[in-house]
């Protein structure tokens, strides 16, 4: 059998993600050109606004992907996936933050101004380091790691599954939630943090800095697809979803079934944290309610609408619902809970595989290579 | 709890006709007071195919949950070869060290295809870093397709294990049991709902089996049991009442009455 | 009409000729300064102590009831205007303006009222007076205390007034005085009690090491009461919680359906309440008893209509019911928006529900939370009852754990599905109730409380009630011992945290459901 | 004792002005050119804050009405554009880049609570917009975009401690809040004021909640422990939102009354109250720069359109309904002084525009972008409105800058030329912030 | 008693049973027979109504049921004793009978001793959780839970399946007392042959879906064994 390249091999049998990522990177193309080359008048000019809300979408796509990841193929329903989003969030909006320096109100070129206000005299131990973005970056993705590395050595070995999982997860986001709305905790409270100025010596008011995360924004969800998608087709993908079919069968076989959801999970946590890393500088703030459990379940509906276990449904999901949220505030402002609570319930009673179940007739397992 | 490969290897020991691969000692297991297994002892050879016999709730498939880690027992002694104290390590690990076995209720994986159910059963190096770049090598894959025959499920083999019916998951779980080619088989009722020839065929599969593993079966069709059996374990209450030969058995009063009938 | 008039005018007249003093002693009401307003009233006490009108007059202005006009004080009350002497008068009640009072005023009012009720015929009066007194004694209340004293047959009015004798013993009498006071104040406990004896402690000397004995003992049975007052709030937590989590122990425990809709059924019965009070606006008092068997109705009736329009697709799919729900709670919660505008609304505490049982004065338990925890207590046994002792909890039981085989042996499935959804969501109905009574009836109510349901129904194990009521009444009872130490943030950080680990300790919560798995 | 405060800015007379400028219902003005101006509405109608916000969105959409029957703004109507930021604070900053960059509104009224005003912030000075903030919060912030009509805390806290103190007789102190910015700033505002007037520490005590805490009776069993030591005692409370209406019924129940101890709130209007059982809380206390008892005839009309307005006579009207009404009609005076609605140009016109508030008063816009106001403490009745029994002399000027906190003690706030600076340290000579360059 | 006339059913595609027919005769004891998966039990659930069909009559009582819900089926007398035991696992043996009880046309409120004469152990183990039981003891559970519903037609699905061998002789002896001494028509799939030639009355062999061969039992031929029952 001759080897076939790894990324021809990844895309195998992936009608649907081709399609979703080539759309995808058709219209960021789009966008950062239309953005760039024409000026605001034209009516080829694509505004700033479409550019980070276009960002924005792609950082959940993101963070939906990875809850996919141990949802659709692990079989544990995380409902405090938000949590690794917000810590990455948090992370990166540290480093943020500390680049604002003395332009901030009260001129402390040392501390951010809410340390200032709170009375604080030097920077808390917890924010050394943060000034350099290599580190920051790495404690992005490592926060949230860790984190789930830490539950999650202690939840899957002691065979914490099912709805008990999913509500300690819920538990473990609502606990960080409460802390970090408490102002001792030195993150800013329920203001957070905001007011960013430039990310590695750019200004975040550039439109260039603007597009330019939209770009990146749109690898990393490639890139995270990629893996995703490399993990889900090896035979490590299989046992996950043996484990998501019948746990205990699999330990019979000899897969030691803790080591195996821990990976996935903290794989997924870290890609969470990147999204999260991501999200920040486009928003402009971050804030302890990206902890708040109902944030987390929001982000469970995303992949369900898409479609549970197939990865680019959890995409298309993502941007559907955020999509549809944007547009009905905005249109229908009095309205948009019936037509975004409508729509949850439809889904579910008429397309039971979410959006892509309509296209997606064939069964979600891929064949062996 | 995590077991140390190596050392486990060691305390196996030589694996020779006539050694002993299983050991129960005293094997104590009570349920809400009800005792389950009752000071069960017993051992098995390397290279014998046992038969397990014993009335509904004697404590067969209990005394296999010992065996395999499900069930931490009370007291009492599980060895494996010469030294492997079996009750100090996870499923995982048990397996790892060659014990597999087939579930009374045939329990498959539902959402992979049969191949894919025989794939994650077939013997190798089950790590997680592994499994993530592993690939099937040629004789593991002739291996899965030799087994697929020997089951009749070639044709279903790219088809979902969920469609299969209740019979051809019977033979799926032993397919899967033959490709992890453990060192002692535990089979649990495995002619349940097959037709007679299917039966047969059963027997013919775990006699040949036995010489180089060691298999051990529970069941009811006491015809199936005849036709295979050299020594037989009758189980009653949770512990041994009898053992030895098919003739010797059924001509043992106390098994008549409590087993056999007639 | 013309004799109306008269009388009017003959009243007028009387009221003038006998008690022209008084009339124009009270004049200086109508000013501005709260200062003015409270020297009159001291003045009024000391001159008419008999008067009748003076109660009159000072209960009014306690109620905020007493009116002005250029010519006369009234009584305004429910749109009915009467003379100080209780006498109905034909008035336009635009003529008149209120007399202002603030707290400060309405304070002295009421310690003034005291002294003067101190010899009324109602106990209740004579025991709310003889409190006012102990909380604001001065040197020459002895007298009064004395003569009260001497009046007073009720027992526990005489304890207050024996506590007060002692206090003002205490701090004003002689050395002999002071002294058997000093030590009789161990007996009591009241914050005043021990004020004086801390005052006394801090002046050193004999008396001192009398008052530090003293005080030790009121401190030692008031940190005994305190931890009575935290367990009583501890069990007044948890039956919140258990209220909460009741109808979910149902639809979750037992259905499987992860319902997130359950907030918005405890909302619907909080507006249930709600409503009632709007449409009997004069049975308030009952409206509660009224709401209850109606909250569990209406959520009940709406639990229905979810169950078989929505989830009875669903089961099997138990994560989809996730979804589903979810989608129904915005649509629940925009409803009532879209009815009953965003804000929140007012549901009143009927008399009988407000105010706290004194146990002593170190221990008050209020009502509200009193009441709610035995209704928890009773709900919780009817649906324990229902489940475990009925056959509708026998079907339900079956219907959940293998719906083809319960349909085969002859159960309606569908009929016992939309049964038991409505019955858990009735259940969150009457929890909407009690709520109402305790917090905020808007279209948030639910929000509030739909984690903490989750949480103690996975806490004490899905599936089981008692797991339910055990694990409510003990993360409450832990919250409120953990809350005064650690702030009520961290406590709740605590909680979680407390929970989190415990379920690594026991997978399947307090009270797992046992059995071999396959 | 700074600049700030002594300067007055070039106020016009405006008292004459003010009886004229009475509600004309019947004469209908037509509009004298085609073109519109967009008016952003940015409040909450869904979410937590739904049960406050959506009040506003519906002031602002009658003062728009009002002012198209006048004619609407330099001829051209005023067209409202209403989104929904769903309580959602990233979601203010992206709604708010849509209504400039997408809508192209020339103005924006919105946000309640701090953190939607600091997440709106970046995108009107980057965008370069006008907004304005009705409600009352903690200060330590001034921006060139925007306008706080709300009061700052020396106009509201200060107040009614001095009230409490004077002529109530407090001497213990309860300072009970919510866990976030604006509890914090104002407790840490109100210890450093009242140890400056010689309260001990034993007599403060410190207390935070999360929000929407439902469960008070440790809370109200401590503070009632604390208020039995044989002083006065007050709570002061920065509750927010829900968590008020649990936290007076325990107070009730747990039988504190308002005269052992009172408590004033400062997030407690005649809007919360209309969702509350009253009884029980009848002489506790608040502190706000209007109420809807204020004897004003601009306030009856206020109150009669706004009924109208809502059809429904059970309507309250509160403070950040007033605060945006000064707003809006400080918005029209100065695009009409200005002619255009041009943001440079109006935010230079605004600073000195002065417009009759609701309590018979005149609110100024004072260079540092916060208004003068009058403060009023009253007292709760029964029929859920307020009586005021306190009132400041005159009008208060709102500080940008706390005095009272170490960190913007010398900083003063002025956006006139040439100083043109948000944060300027008296000390330093430095400008800090927005204007940094 | 029971005729099905041209049933087809299918699991989403792929279509199990093609155009099946045949009649079962009251009082008597009809064996299915088949190699696995020739649709036996799925005909069981059909004619049970667990199974939607696509076409074709069941006549009960010479009443077409095929649209009927199970629990109607239930109700007009059909029990059912399915492969797999599906006991209600959290139930304790005492409510799994009681369940049974519930349907009871006849209004019979307690669980009738002969079941326990039967099945000595399900009276040994009456608060034992359903779950809790060995697999033998599940079937013995399940069979007496549909005896407690008095049926006046019985399906059985391999109901000797995992039960030593001395209770199998007895619950042949039960059907052949259903059978002869009550009157109750029985349905078994059977694969095991002397089993089936012992308490059948006559048999049915399927294969792929549709009926191959019936007759008296006394007539299933060596042939037919040979042709359609082995491998
Ligand atoms: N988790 C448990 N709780 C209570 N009792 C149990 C549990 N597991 C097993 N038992 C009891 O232990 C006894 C032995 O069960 P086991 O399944 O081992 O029997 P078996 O010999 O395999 O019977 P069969 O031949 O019917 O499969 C039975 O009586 C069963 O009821
Ligand atoms: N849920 C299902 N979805 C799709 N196909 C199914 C399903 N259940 C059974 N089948 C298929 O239908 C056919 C008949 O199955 P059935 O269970 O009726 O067989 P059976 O005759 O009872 O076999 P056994 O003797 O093994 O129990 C089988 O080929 C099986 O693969
Ligand atoms: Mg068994
Ligand atoms: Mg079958």
């Amino acid at each position: 059998m001759k080897r076939k390249p790894m990324i021809l091999k990844i895309f195998e049998n992936d009608r649907g993600g081709q399609i979703v990522l080539g759309v995808l990177a058709v219209v960021v193309l789009y966008v950062t050109f239309a953005n760039l080359l024409f000026s605001e008048g034209s009516f080829l000019h694509i505004s700033t606004y479409t550019v980070t809300l276009l960002g924005k979408y792609l950082a959940f796509a993101l963070l939906a992907l990875s809850l996919d990841l141990v949802w659709g193929y692990l079989g544990i329903l995380s409902l405090g996936h938000g949590a690794f989003f917000a810590l990455g969030g948090y992370a990166w909006a540290m480093y943020l933050m500390l680049q604002i320096g003395d332009r901030g109100v009260y001129g402390n070129a040392e501390l951010p101004d809410f340390m200032v206000f709170m009375n604080l005299q030097e920077l808390p131990w917890f924010w050394y380091g943060f000034e350099y973005p290599l580190f920051a970056f790495f404690m992005a993705m490592f926060v949230p790691g860790l984190l789930a590395f830490v539950f999650g050595w202690f939840a899957f070995k002691s065979r914490v599954t099912g709805v008990y999982l999913s509500i300690m997860t819920q538990a473990l986001t609502y606990a960080l939630m409460l802390a970090f709305f408490r102002n001792d905790m030195g993150f800013g409270g329920n203001n957070g943090l905001t007011d960013f100025k430039d990310i590695l010596g750019f200004s975040l008011q550039d439109d260039g800095t603007r597009v330019l995360l939209l770009i990146l924004s749109f690898l990393a969800l490639v890139l995270g697809y990629l893996i995703s998608r490399y993990i889900i087709n090896s035979r490590l993908g299989r046992v996950a979803m043996a484990i998501r079919d019948g746990e205990s069968r699999v330990r019979f076989l000899g897969y030691r079934v803790e080591s195996f959801k821990l990976f996935i999970f903290v794989v997924s946590a870290v890609m969470a944290g990147v999204a999260g890393a991501l999200y920040v500088p486009q928003v402009g703030i971050i804030n302890p309610n990206l902890f708040s459990p109902l944030f987390s379940i929001e982000l469970v509906i995303w992949v369900a609408i898409g479609g549970r276990g197939t990865l680019y449904g959890a995409i298309i999901g993502a941007f559907i619902v955020n999509y549809a949220s944007t547009y009905f505030t905005s249109a229908l402002p009095e309205v948009w809970l019936y037509a975004l609570g409508g729509l949850f319930v439809v889904v579910t009673l008429y397309l039971p595989k979410g959006i892509v179940g309509i296209v997606k007739k064939e069964k979600n397992v891929t064949a062996v290579s | 709890m995590l077991p140390l490969y190596h050392e486990n290897e060691k305390n196996v020991g030589d694996l020779k006709q006539g050694s002993r691969i299983l050991l129960v000692d005293g094997v104590t297991l009570s349920f809400d007071g009800f005792k389950a297994l009752n000071n069960l002892s017993f051992s098995i050879d390397y290279g014998e195919l046992r038969c397990i016999i014993g009335a509904n709730g004697a404590g067969k498939s209990t005394m296999m949950d010992v065996v395999t880690g499900k069930t931490k027992p009370d007291s009492g002694e599980v060895i494996f070869g010469q030294a492997v104290n079996l009750l100090q390590m996870d499923e995982p690990a048990i397996a790892e060290v060659g014990i597999g076995r087939k579930f009374q209720k045939p329990t498959i994986f539902s959402g992979h295809t049969v191949f894919e159910n025989l794939e994650l059963a077939i013997k190798d190096d089950k790590r997680f870093f592994k499994t993530l770049f592993a690939n099937l090598k040629g004789e593991q894959r002739d291996k899965i397709e030799e087994t697929l025959e020997l089951i009749g499920l070639q044709e279903l083999s790219k088809k979902s294990a969920s469609i299969l019916s209740h019979g051809q998951k019977q033979w799926l779980e032993i397919g899967m049991l033959l490709v992890q080619d453990p060192k002692l088989l535990l089979v649990d009722e495995p002619v349940a709902g097959m037709t007679p020839s299917e039966v047969e065929k059963t027997g013919e599969i775990l006699t040949s089996l036995s010489g180089n593993h060691s298999v051990v079966v529970v069941e009811h069709d006491m015809e199936f049991i005849r036709s295979i059996a050299k020594k037989v374990t009758v189980l009653h209450e949770g512990s041994v009442l009898a053992e030895g030969n098919m003739k010797d058995i059924q001509e043992n009063e106390k098994v008549r009455h409590v087993y056999l009938g007639e | 009409m013309q004799k109306i008039l008269q009388i009017a005018f003959l009243n007028l007249l009387f009221s003038f000729s006998l008690f022209a003093n008084f009339e124009t002693d009270i004049k200086p009401l109508t000013e501005n300064s709260f200062l003015k307003k409270e020297n009159t009233v001291e003045k009024l006490v000391s001159k008419y102590s008999e008067n009748e009108k003076l109660h009159t007059l000072l209960k009014a202005m306690l109620d905020g009831e007493l009116y002005y006009s250029r010519k006369e004080f009234v009584v305004l009350k429910d749109d009915e205007v009467t003379n100080l002497l209780g006498e109905k008068l034909e008035r336009n009640r635009k003529i008149f303006k209120k007399v202002k009072t603030n707290n400060k005023l309405r304070s002295v009012i009421r310690n003034r009222l005291s002294q003067l009720n101190l010899f009324s015929k109602d106990v209740e009066i004579r025991f709310e007076s003889a409190k006012n007194i102990r909380s604001n004694l001065e040197k020459d209340s002895i007298p009064l205390i004395e003569k009260a004293l001497k009046f007073e047959t009720d027992s526990s009015v005489k304890d207050i007034h024996l506590e007060s004798e002692a206090i003002l013993k205490a701090r004003f009498g002689n050395f002999e005085e002071k002294k058997i006071a000093v030590q009789n104040l161990g007996d009591f406990l009241s914050p005043e009690a021990l004020q004086v004896l801390k005052e006394i402690e801090a002046e050193g000397g004999e008396l001192s090491k009398l008052a530090s004995k003293s005080i030790a003992s009121i401190e030692s049975s008031r940190s005994f009461f305190s931890f009575l007052e935290t367990i009583f709030f501890g069990l007044s937590q948890g039956s919140v919680l258990l209220l909460a989590a009741m109808g979910l122990a149902i639809t979750f425990g037992v259905m499987k359906v992860i319902n997130m809709a359950h907030g918005e059924m405890m909302m619907i019965g909080a507006y249930t309440a709600f409503t009632i009070q709007q449409i009997f606006p004069n049975l308030i008092e009952y409206s509660i008893l009224l709401a209850i068997p109606l909250a569990f109705l209406v959520s009940g009736i709406f639990g229905v209509i979810i169950e078989r329009l929505v989830i009875k697709h669903l089961y099997g799919r138990p994560l989809e019911t996730l979804l589903a729900t979810f989608g129904i709670s915005l649509l629940l919660q925009q409803l009532v928006r879209t009815i009953y505008s965003p804000l929140n609304q007012n549901v009143e505490t009927p008399e009988w529900m407000s105010g706290a049982l004194e146990i002593n004065s170190a221990l008050a338990l209020t009502y509200n939370r009193l009441y709610i925890i035995i209704f928890a207590f009773l709900v919780f046994l009817g649906v324990l009852l229902l489940l475990k002792k009925s056959s509708l909890g026998l079907k339900v039981r079956a219907v959940t754990q293998n719906r083809e085989m319960a349909k085969a042996m002859g159960i309606k499935t569908g009929y016992i599905d939309a049964i038991t959804f409505g019955i858990g969501s009735g259940i969150a109905g009457v929890a909407g109730v009690a709520l109402s009574q305790l917090t905020n009836v808007g279209p948030n109510l639910g929000q509030a409380y739909i984690v903490d349901s989750f949480m103690v129904v996975v806490f004490g194990g899905v599936g089981n009630l008692w797991g339910t009521l055990i694990g409510a009444v003990s993360l409450g009872e832990i919250n409120k011992f953990i809350e005064p130490v650690a702030g009520a943030v961290l406590a709740k950080v605590i909680i979680l945290i407390f929970i989190i680990l415990f379920i690594q300790k026991r997978p399947k919560g307090l009270f797992p459901q046992k059995g071999r798995e396959e | 004792s700074k600049e700030e405060k002594t300067e007055a800015p070039e106020t016009e007379t405006v008292t004459k002005e003010a009886k004229t400028e009475a509600p004309q219902v019947d004469e209908v003005v037509p509009f004298t050119s085609d073109e519109v101006i967009k008016v952003g509405v940015l409040h909450s109608l869904s979410g937590t804050m739904a049960i406050s916000e959506t009040t506003l969105k519906d002031t602002v959409l009658m003062m728009i009405e009002e002012q198209n029957r006048k004619g609407g703004v330099l001829g051209k109507k005023l067209e409202p554009v209403v989104v929904d930021p769903a309580s959602n604070w990233p979601l203010f900053a992206e709604k708010m880049r849509g209504l400039i960059t997408q809508d192209g509104v020339d103005v924006t009224f919105g946000c309640w609570t701090s953190v939607s005003r600091k997440s709106v912030l970046p995108v009107v000075e980057e965008l370069n917009g006008i907004l304005f903030y009705p409600v009352q919060y903690e200060g330590e912030e001034s921006s060139k975009n925007v306008f706080y009509t709300g009061a700052s805390p020396n106009q509201q806290a200060i107040p009614a401690v001095d009230y409490l103190m004077n002529e109530i007789g407090v001497e213990r102190w309860v300072l009970a809040g919510t866990d976030y910015v604006y509890p914090r700033t104002t407790n840490k505002i109100l210890k450093a004021y009242l140890k400056a007037k010689g309260v001990a520490d034993e007599d403060i005590m410190i207390n935070y909640t999360p929000f929407g805490h439902s469960d008070w009776q440790s809370i109200v069993s401590d503070v009632k422990k604390f208020g039995s030591a044989g002083k006065k005692t007050a709570v002061v409370s920065t509750i927010n939102g829900d968590a008020n209406v649990p936290f007076y019924k325990e107070l009730g129940n747990q039988g504190i009354s308002a005269e052992d101890i009172p408590v004033v709130a400062f997030s407690v209007g005649e809007e919360e109250l209309s969702g509350l059982d009253t009884k029980p809380l009848v002489g506790h206390l608040a502190a706000w720069n209007y109420f809807q008892s204020a004897e004003a005839d601009v306030n009856s009309d206020f109150i009669a359109s706004w009924k109208e307005f809502m059809k429904d006579e059970n309507k309250v009207t509160n403070d950040p309904m007033e605060a945006t009404y000064i707003g809006f009609k400080m918005w029209v005076k100065a695009v009409e002084k200005a002619g255009t609605t041009d943001t440079d140009a109006v935010t230079e016109a605004m600073i000195g525009v002065s417009v009759p508030n609701l309590t018979g008063g005149i609110a100024t816009m004072m260079p540092n972008h916060h208004l003068t106001k009058p403060v009023l403490i009253g007292e709760i009745q029964e029929n859920g409105q307020f009586e005021t029994v306190w009132q400041t002399e005159g009008e208060v000027v709102g500080d940008a800058w706390s005095d009272f906190l170490p960190g913007s003690k010398d900083l003063i706030s002025d956006w006139r030329k040439p100083l043109s600076c948000g944060a300027y340290n008296v000390k330093t000579g430095k400008c800090s912030g927005q204007n940094y360059e | 008693m029971l005729k099905v006339e041209n049933l087809n059913q299918y699991y989403k595609e792929s279509h199990t049973l093609w155009d099946l027919s045949l009649e079962i005769e009251a009082g008597r004891c009809t064996c299915i027979m088949g190699r696995n998966g020739v649709g036996k039990t799925t005909f069981a659930k059909t004619v049970m109504g667990l199974l939607e069909v696509e076409s074709g009559k069941i006549l009960y009582d010479k009443e077409d049921i095929s649209k009927l819900s199970s629990e109607k089926r239930a109700g007009l007398g059909i029990g059912y004793v399915p492969q797999g035991r599906e006991i209600f696992p959290q139930l304790s043996v005492k409510e799994n009978l009681q369940i049974g009880l519930l349907g009871n046309r006849n209004g019979l409120k307690k669980v009738p001793e002969k079941i326990y004469e039967l099945f000595p152990v399900l009276k040994e183990m009456l608060n034992r959780k359903g779950g809790d039981l060995s697999g033998g003891q599940q079937q013995q559970l399940a069979i007496g839970r549909a005896l407690c519903l008095e049926p006046k037609l019985l399906i059985l699905d391999e109901p000797s399946e995992g039960i030593q061998p001395n209770i199998v002789q007895q619950i042949g002896n039960v059907i052949d007392y259903l059978t002869k001494e009550e009157k109750i028509t029985v349905i078994i799939v059977e694969q095991k042959l002397p089993f089936a030639r012992k308490h059948g009355d006559n048999f049915y062999v399927l294969d792929r879906g549709s009926v191959v061969a019936n007759g008296e039992m006394s007539e299933l031929s060596d042939e037919v064994v040979n042709r359609y029952l082995s491998v």
